[in-house]
């Protein structure tokens, strides 16, 4: 029922929000439908975990084996709560931008949430590969719409690399299917397969589906549509891309591949992790170098996104609850981010840091929000982000799925480093200083952007103090994975 | 047997309604009658009430064939109602377009349900003489000329190569028949090269036909000389028809010997969808473009033949209704177009919202997003390949292709939604070729989302001849 | 008459044609190239009629009747084509004057 | 007093930094002020009462938990604080100084506007209550909270003037330079997971002795590391000295009294585990040694007065780990506590000068500021004979004890010590005479504006005094005075088996080192105080003396090794991005494009042309079949 | 070597011969008339198998009405002389070459298969005859037979409209 409802009402206000004409209106809709699919979510989350409310199944394709199954675990719920937090605080943040044919825009948005929620909850294959197309559909209209100059071929460019990785995962899905013993896409009987899979079957079935979540996520080295596509992306959208859609290849990792192919997953882990770590440092250095601030976001976000899928594989339950618990902080921590960007562009109509400076005068509330956000993005203690990456770490630490687990702890470690580096760099160079021509003009941010990078902080602070409530939510789910996984053949 | 008989009476209604009347209108009105009775027709044939005539085994009715023939009726009637008007503007013999037109559903009828191989042949040709012309319809039109003698001198030296075959198969066939079902004896295994080679012809003949690569050089011409009218009816109905009977050709006839030509497939497949999809990128002209992407969709749909097992038959009907809907909702707006070259849609979607809207659907469908029809016909052709275990390689090929395809249908999209221009129809259409468009993106949403729809026919249907 | 003397006859003849559509230019010579092909078939099939006949005739007097109608229909398909095409061919000359196939090159790429 | 309310002393300056913070551009800054002070007040008066408990004989330790933090697995990492002697004696410096330095700030900021002074207060505040956490925390993850936490505050106030460039740059550096400590400091914990499967003190502690020797080496070390980070030591000591571009109390607090000794209270809170490793104890002796005696180098050349004064305190804290390697953990203490006595007041007065003198901080523009400020004078000259090592001030005790322990280790420690601590003395009286003595050297109206600073500033300064020459007969040293070692036996439950790590010393040797280095500081001091009272050093530094002021060349080098080559890898990558990776990627869409070029010649357009493609496919086909086995 | 075989060899090579030439002659007129030559010989070859009524059908209907009809259409457009422009040499090798490649590749295909004991009966069996020939083709392939008339149709339709003038 919870899950039905999650999915259906950004899906029918969605379409509605087409006729509204009106861009005001279009507005105040989307945002009223965003708070209508948080409560809902809210209320899912007081239900009892065995609540029958949570699922729902129903008849789709007989004949293919495929029925609309939906579900909330601790992995779904984490998520679709994030999607759920997320939209009405890119709304309110967004309030000010001006669209052309705005209700467009905002259908747009909201289809796209019922696409990412439709993913993070279906509890069938063919299902899941059902939204996880029809989020990336809308994403494609927004940004190529709406998007920065050289939006068409940034956008075209994001969307055949993931497009390609999706019909791998298809094949490797359909693979899979026709080797469940009763032919069905459920969860269940993929969760069965692990020993039907022979072992020379599971390395190429794994990269199957493995790419098509590696390039989502983006895993280096097939992350370089990412920065091009925040970078021309409409920041709303933007938002979306980075605060939840990067979650989607996380989750299909999580859920739909190392519990499946849980040989496969041992025996290439050592690969995928070395990319990983690869991967943030070299980010992370990338990052320094960046002079655009969407771009060095975006860079520092493949390095998180690399720490979360090298903790995946190191099969530890401190590692996968953080990445849990991770997966929602920096969905959080990364939309405060983009909403002091939105801001910055707005009022100064760039993003190149080397223009800015001197803002924490004119704007101080700004700036602490930013610092505080920024500090949570680097895990300072006491923020969300610090208890995943605690997690995180230690369970690469303490991994025994590979030899190479300090290794891999130390070279990531050096990203915490670099991480405070070209944050602190970013910070310095357009807060502090003195104002410049462009700045000078600055005023302090609004009541709207005040309102959700306000809700952010205490996002961060509340989930940084005290995470249990996460940990309880997640614990059950992790602990299952990891079972799975431990499946060996 | 009803739609055999009806479509060749009906061909000759329509020869003749052109001398008692001159309005085009009526004319028209009286095809798109013809084409529901047939549609009904054929109804009644699926569900087993037909004349009963003795075919002595010449023909074989089956429910396969029989809803191919409903979709290429009712895909018929469809590009009739969205571009009827149209066909008036290719020349003035509108009675006898309509009638090869019907002619041309009599051949896709006994394509559709063939049992002999001389059936096949005279199924093929009324299908291919009525197309020669109506290619070269266009008479003041020296491409459509081009490309009408083009198309009639290959696609005969075609009919040569299917005759040797049959000529090669009719040598090795122990019983001296040409019933595909008792082609191949295994006692004959003496004559079995002669088979083999029998067997190639008639495959190299028939993928001519569908235009697979590398017999596919006269679809780009053909299909951009004809007028556009008729190049959406060869591109849709009569390639997924005949479609259907190559499936049934090599499911009756050649099934038990797979692993003897499936290799064959297999090569010819990887050809088409790798120069389709490539080639199909750099056209300039939408048209062109669509001909192109036809031969990469032949390549998926060649999967079928691949696999050749029920799932892939149902594919076939599946991926048949997916492909000529979207196609012909395409070609009926790409005909009201201006400018046929991918600049002339450059902002059609803040002209005309509506068509832009259908033709993004289509083009996604073509492309096989989920949610279209075209993903559940992509979903089937690959499944059923991978259920046969065989030819994985293939089957990531053929992904890879499809990505290749987002290339192209999605610059037509790039250009109606995201480009600057004024691209628009001559014409403001009417309202109901917009509310036709709407609900035929409707069917290719309803396809996308329930294809059980379509398919549950093949298992409901008690079928009895 | 062993067959494939028929066979190999046959098979010549039809590769003849082949190769006169390859290296002719003039559109009804190519055609006629292709009634050689269709010919060549017939033959064929009137051969393999009777070595089906040959084979059978014991069980079925009638054996390898087929493959003659086969042929029959054959010309009367033939007959068909060769109107229509003629007529395209006349078609085409009336616009250009020339049945020159290398000259059809407005389509292309 | 319920010890149960010992979370009053972290969340009373949290208050103060809430409110400061929130309400910063309505507060006035008196008000301000109040809050900021009093909030630290309070929390002192909290401490007091609590050792007030602490200090009865036979308490244990007493573990106050709050709530569950983090529990994964079986790991379970409750937040709860620990109040022991260690703790409690930390909470009184940390309150009690902090106090005093949050008056002095009250006058000392007087000229920033109400909201910037606000948000200083707010800092300063934030900083105490990350520093009561990290000396509270029962477990390693709650201690690397506030280990953290005042690592941000540090940056946050060293970067206070935001509008300078330079200012920001150096809080960078220190918090960056403290990251990488902390990473070092993160491994040990997972370390500790790993070998313990907690990082409760108690848990970790109980069973440190069957860990195995390597891992506990590792543990240590890599603790040490993070040590280093945060208390200044090489190699990770050279953001010290940049810190001091923050406000002056700053310095004082921060960078002398507390934060700086963070490092230390953590090493000598898991004593447990240095005591099993004897390499790490070397390590640490040896690298506290050596940052002391280059620290002390590079002070006697210094210009800046508080450059000086930050380079001696990195000597300072150096003395301090040799004491903690040595295995002298109440001396190390001991020096923590009267180094936060005189190092903040010495930091305070020197505040008070700069205050006066319009900002200025070079002492070759000051000289014969006695006559101006006689009470600054005053208290400075205390904490320059104080850290001096002259007798009975203070630092000649705790210095001492850490010697003796040197020396009943290995007397090169201490002859290198010793040797440190005279040039201690030296650049000290350097200081004080150039500073105080002499001619004034300033510009006419700098000479005019001259004055004594309020008694908000003047206050703590007689205060810190008072401590800085009383504070050393807490810890009398048994060969003077038989258990007259108050602090000793006060710490005894939580650092005992010290004794056992360093062997006694007869008490004739004891004095007579003592001796030895009390005439020794006595003459240098007096010796250095005539050589720069008359004739103060103006002169550029030339030959040894120029290595010297320019601090070894250690930030260039660490510039030439690792900004820079990090910097072009950065480049480097960033062009493989673009062109490699990135190349690639686009490089297939060319491909395509390409190919597809090439393929629609195929379509030549001559039906001649097709038929033979066609022709050539079947005979391909025909091929495979004669040759491709199936 | 009885008659039959002499026939055979000299209708066969009479064939061959002709079809060569039907290919390689300049003027199309000869070639017209070497098919007709073709076609000669291949009835030759129906009556040896006697299919006597093929023979006549296909005397009828190719040497007689379709060949004419070829021969009105040059004469229509003048053609009889060399008018053809030459197509350039290496297409012309390219394509001989490929037709001769095919030959080479179906009679290695066909080689495999041994058919030594099928026999083309000869001057036996009367299956040929248009009794029976008849009576099968409107009993079993009426159907067929029907649908033909379809394709005519459709031929003369299709013919109309390209013939007719606007």
């Amino acid at each position: 029922m919870v899950p039905v409802l999650l999915i259906l009402v950004p899906l029918v206000t969605g379409l509605v929000g087409f006729l509204i004409k009106n861009e005001r209106n279009a507005k105040v809709w989307a945002l009223l439908s965003s708070l209508a699919t948080l409560i809902v979510s809210l209320w899912g989350l007081t239900l009892a975990k065995t609540s029958p409310m949570l699922h729902a199944n129903v008849e789709w394709l007989p004949d293919l084996g495929s029925r609309f199954a939906v579900g909330l675990d601790g992995l779904s719920t984490i998520l679709s709560l994030l999607t759920a937090v997320s939209f009405p605080l890119i709304f309110i943040a967004t309030w000010r931008e001006q669209y052309k044919k705005a209700w467009n825009f905002y259908a747009l948005m909201l289809l796209s949430q019922a696409g990412l929620i439709g993913v993070f909850v279906a509890t069938d294959a063919l299902l899941f590969y059902f939204f996880w197309e029809l989020a990336l559909i809308p994403v494609y209209f927004l940004s190529s719409q709406w998007g920065g100059e050289r939006r068409i071929a940034a956008t075209f460019k994001f969307f055949v690399y993931t497009f390609v990785g999706s019909l791998l995962m298809l094949v490797g899905i359909i693979w899979l299917y026709w080797h469940t013993p009763d032919h069905s896409f459920s969860m269940q009987s993929f969760y069965a397969l692990h020993s039907k899979i022979a072992a020379k079957d599971q390395t190429w079935i794994f990269w199957l589906l493995f790419i098509a979540f590696a390039i989502k996520m983006p895993i280096w080295p097939l992350h370089t549509w990412q920065p091009d596509a925040y970078e021309q992306s409409p920041t709303a959208t933007t938002m979306v891309l980075s605060a939840i859609m990067v979650k989607m290849g996380l989750f299909g990792v999580m859920r739909w591949l190392v519990p499946v192919i849980s040989v496969g997953s041992w025996q290439w882990g050592d690969t995928v992790s070395f990319c990983c770590m690869i991967g943030m440092i070299y980010a992370s250095l990338v990052a320094l170098k960046q002079d655009d601030l969407k771009r060095l976001i975006a860079y520092s976000s493949i390095a998180h996104v690399g720490l979360m899928c090298l903790a995946i594989f190191a099969t530890t339950s401190s590692g996968m609850q953080g990445v849990m618990i991770q997966m929602f902080s920096h969905g959080i921590n990364i939309l405060g981010m983009w909403i002091v960007v939105a801001l910055i562009e707005r009022q100064f109509g760039t993003r190149k840091i080397s223009e800015l400076g001197g803002l924490a005068q004119k704007a101080p509330g700004l700036a602490i929000l930013l610092v505080i956000v920024a500090l949570a993005n680097i895990a300072l203690p006491l923020t969300n982000a610090f208890v995943g990456e605690l997690l995180l770490y230690s369970g690469i630490f303490s991994s025994t799925a590979t030899q190479y687990n300090v290794v891999y702890t130390v070279v990531a470690g050096l990203s915490i480093i670099l991480g405070a580096v070209y944050t602190l760099n970013m910070i310095q160079r357009v807060f502090y200083g003195n104002t410049n021509a462009l700045t000078a003009k600055g005023v302090d941010i609004k009541m709207n952007e005040k309102l959700a990078l306000v809700a952010i902080v205490a996002l961060i602070l509340v989930f940084g103090v005290y995470p249990k409530p996460m940990l309880d939510l997640t614990k059950e789910t992790a602990e299952m994975i990891l079972t799975k996984m431990n499946y060996k053949l | 047997m009803n739609a055999i008989l009806l479509s060749a009476i009906w061909g000759i209604v329509m020869m003749f309604s052109g001398i008692f009347t001159k309005s085009k209108t009526a004319i028209r009105n009286t095809a798109i009658l013809g084409l529901v009775l047939l549609l009904l027709a054929n109804c009644a044939d699926m569900t087993g009430m037909h004349v009963s005539i003795n075919v002595h085994k010449m023909l074989y009715f089956d429910t396969f064939g029989l809803l191919g023939n409903g979709i290429a009726f009712a895909s018929t009637l469809l590009l009739v109602l969205l571009s009827g008007r149209d066909m008036e503007k290719v020349g003035h013999n509108l009675a006898e377009y309509f009638a090869l037109i019907f002619f041309v559903l009599c051949g896709v009828a006994i394509v559709t349900t063939f049992n002999t191989l001389l059936m096949l042949f005279l199924g093929i040709e009324i299908i291919s003489i009525p197309l020669y012309i109506l290619t070269g319809s266009d008479k003041r039109n020296l491409k459509s000329n081009e490309a009408a003698l083009k198309y009639f001198l290959m696609g005969s030296f075609s009919t040569g190569l299917m005759l040797l075959g049959i000529a090669f198969l009719y040598g090795a066939s122990a019983t001296g028949t040409f019933f595909i079902d008792d082609l191949w004896s295994a006692g004959a295994v003496k004559t079995n090269p002669v088979f083999i080679s029998g067997l190639l012809l008639l495959l190299v003949s028939m993928a001519f036909k569908v235009s697979a690569a590398p017999f596919h050089f006269w679809t780009p011409d053909v299909y951009d000389g004809a007028p556009t009218v008729f190049t959406s009816f060869m591109a849709t109905i009569v390639k997924v028809s005949i479609f259907i009977g190559f499936v049934r050709l090599f499911d009756e006839g050649f099934g038990e010997n797979q692993d003897k030509w499936q290799i064959f497939v297999a090569i010819i497949t990887a050809a088409t969808l790798f120069i389709g999809n490539v080639t199909a990128v750099f056209q300039q002209s939408v048209k062109r473009m669509l001909a192109y992407s036809s031969i990469a969709q032949a390549g998926f749909m060649l999967l079928a033949l691949l696999a050749l097992n029920s799932v892939s038959k149902q594919g076939m009907l599946l991926y048949a209704a997916a492909y000529s809907v979207a196609t012909i909702g395409i070609f009926a707006v790409l005909i009201r177009m201006k400018d046929y070259t991918f600049e002339g849609f450059n902002g059609l979607a803040r002209q005309q919202p509506v068509l832009a809207a259908t033709v993004t659907i289509f083009l996604l469908s073509l492309a096989g997003i989920p949610l279209t029809g075209g993903f559940f016909a992509k979903y089937y052709m690959l499944a059923a390949v991978v259920s046969s275990g065989h030819y994985l390689w293939l089957v990531i090929f053929a992904v890879l292709c499809a990505a290749v395809s987002v290339y192209y249908y999605f610059r037509v999209i790039q250009a109606m939604y995201f480009k600057e221009g004024d691209g628009t129809t001559e014409a403001e259409p009417s309202a109901g070729f917009k509310g036709l468009l709407v609900v035929l993106a409707a069917v290719v949403l309803v396809l996308g989302i329930w294809p059980q729809t379509l398919l549950g026919f093949l298992s409901k249907l008690p079928y009895t001849w | 008459m062993p067959i494939n003397y028929y066979i190999f006859l046959s098979v010549a003849l039809f590769c003849i044609g082949v190769a006169g559509v390859l290296t002719r230019r003039n559109a009804i010579i190519i055609f006629m190239c292709v009634e050689l092909m269709l010919n060549a078939v017939n033959l064929l099939l009137v051969a393999f009629s009777k070595m089906h006949f040959h084979a059978l005739a014991a069980t079925n007097p009638n054996a390898g009747i087929d493959g003659q109608l086969f042929v029959f229909f054959i010309m009367v398909v033939a007959a068909a084509e060769v109107s229509v095409g003629l007529a395209i061919i006349v078609m085409m000359y009336r616009n250009t004057h020339s049945i020159d196939v290398n000259f059809l090159n407005r389509l292309k790429h | 007093m319920n010890i149960q309310l010992v979370w009053l002393v972290p969340v009373l300056p949290l208050i103060g930094f809430l409110i400061n913070g929130l309400f910063r551009n309505s507060l006035s800054k008196s008000l301000t002020g109040i809050i900021g002070s009093g909030t630290i007040l309070l929390s002192f008066v909290v401490s007091l009462l609590i050792f007030g408990q602490v200090r009865q004989p036979g308490f244990e330790p007493v573990v106050v938990t709050f709530f569950d933090f983090i529990s994964v697995g079986k790991l379970s990492i409750p937040f709860a604080f620990q109040v022991d002697q260690l703790s409690v004696l930390f909470l009184l410096i940390i309150t009690g100084v902090g106090f005093l330095i949050h008056l002095y700030s009250t006058s000392y900021m007087h000229e920033e506007e109400a909201p910037h002074f606000a948000r200083y207060f707010s800092y300063l505040n934030l900083f105490v209550f990350s520093m009561l956490l990290l000396v509270l925390g029962a477990n390693f993850i709650i201690l690397f909270i506030g280990w953290e936490g005042v690592g941000l505050c540090s940056y946050l106030l060293i970067g206070y003037w935001f509008k300078n460039l330079e200012y920001g740059n150096a809080a960078k550096k220190a918090f960056i330079m403290n990251r990488i400590g902390d990473l070092g400091f993160l491994i040990a914990v997972f370390l500790m997971i790993n070998q313990f499967g907690s990082v409760t003190f108690s848990e970790v502690f109980s069973h440190a002795h069957s860990a195995k020797v390597g891992t506990l080496t590792a543990i240590t070390l890599l603790l040490f590391v993070g040590a280093t980070g945060k208390s200044a030591q090489i190699p990770l000591y050279t953001w010290l000295p940049d810190a001091m571009a923050g406000p002056t109390p700053v310095s004082a607090l921060i960078h002398a009294a507390t934060m700086v000794t963070a490092g230390i209270y953590m090493i000598a809170r898991s004593h447990v585990l240095y005591d099993l490793t004897p390499v790490t104890q070397g390590v640490v002796a040896v690298i506290g040694l050596l940052t002391a005696l280059l620290a002390a180098t590079i002070a006697l050349k210094q210009d800046d007065i508080k450059k000086v004064l930050a380079y001696s305190t990195v000597s300072q804290l150096g003395y301090m780990f040799l004491g903690l390697g040595v295995g002298a953990y109440t001396g190390a203490v001991f020096h923590v506590m009267t180094h936060a006595f005189f190092k903040a007041l010495l930091f305070l007065g020197a505040g008070s000068v700069i205050h006066a003198m319009g900002g200025e901080q070079d002492m070759k523009k000051m000289g014969g500021l006695k006559k101006f400020m006689p009470v600054t004078s005053l208290t400075m000259l205390i904490g320059c004979i104080a850290i001096a090592g002259i007798p009975p001030f203070s630092g000649f005790f705790s210095k001492d004890e850490i010697l003796a322990a040197a020396y009943a280790k290995n007397p090169v420690y201490y002859a290198v010590g010793l040797f440190t601590a005279l040039l201690t003395a030296f650049y000290m009286f350097r200081l004080f005479a150039m500073t105080f003595s002499g001619q004034f050297r300033g510009t006419h109206d700098q000479e005019h504006h001259l004055h004594e600073s309020p008694s908000a500033i003047t206050i703590p300064l007689v205060v810190l005094a008072i401590l800085a020459v009383f504070a050393g007969f807490l810890g009398i040293p048994e060969a003077l005075a038989p258990n007259a070692h108050i602090l000793g036996k006060f710490l005894s439950p939580v650092l005992a088996g010290e004794t056992a790590a360093a062997p006694e010393l007869s008490h004739g040797t004891e004095i007579g080192l003592m001796v030895l280095a009390a005439v020794l500081a006595l003459a240098v001091s007096v010796g250095a105080w005539f050589r720069f009272k008359s004739k103060p050093d103006l002169a550029e530094p030339t030959g040894f003396g120029k290595v010297l002021a320019n601090k070894w060349y250690v930030d260039e080098l660490y510039n030439a090794i690792i900004v820079k080559p990090l910097d072009l890898l950065a480049q480097f990558l960033v062009f493989f991005e673009k062109n490699i990776i990135d190349g690639i990627v686009n490089g297939v869409g060319r491909l395509v494009q390409y190919g597809s070029r090439q393929l629609r010649l195929l379509q030549s357009g001559q039906v001649g042309g097709y038929v033979l493609l066609m022709v050539v496919g079947i005979i391909v086909l025909f091929l495979v079949e004669l040759f491709v086995k199936k | 070597m009885g008659i039959t075989h002499v026939l055979f060899w000299f209708l066969s090579i009479l064939a061959i011969f002709g079809a060569i030439l039907v290919v390689i002659s300049k003027n199309p007129v000869h070639s017209v008339l070497w098919l007709i030559v073709v076609f000669v010989a291949i009835s030759g070859h129906y009556i040896l198998l006697d299919a006597q009524f093929l023979a006549i059908v296909n005397l009828i209907v190719y040497a007689g009405a379709i060949m004419v009809l070829f021969l009105f259409v040059f004469m229509l457009m003048n053609l009889n002389a060399e008018t053809e422009p030459q197509k350039n040499r290496w297409l012309k090798i390219a394509g001989v070459v490929t037709g001769g490649s095919l030959l080479l590749v179906l009679v290695a295909a066909l080689k495999r298969a041994d058919l030594k004991t099928q026999i083309a009966q000869m001057n036996k069996g009367d299956i040929g005859l248009i009794h029976n020939l008849g009576l099968s083709l409107f009993q079993d392939y009426v159907v067929p037979f029907e649908i033909s008339s379809v394709l005519f149709l459709s031929a003369m339709v299709g013919v109309v409209v390209i013939g007719k003038r606007e």
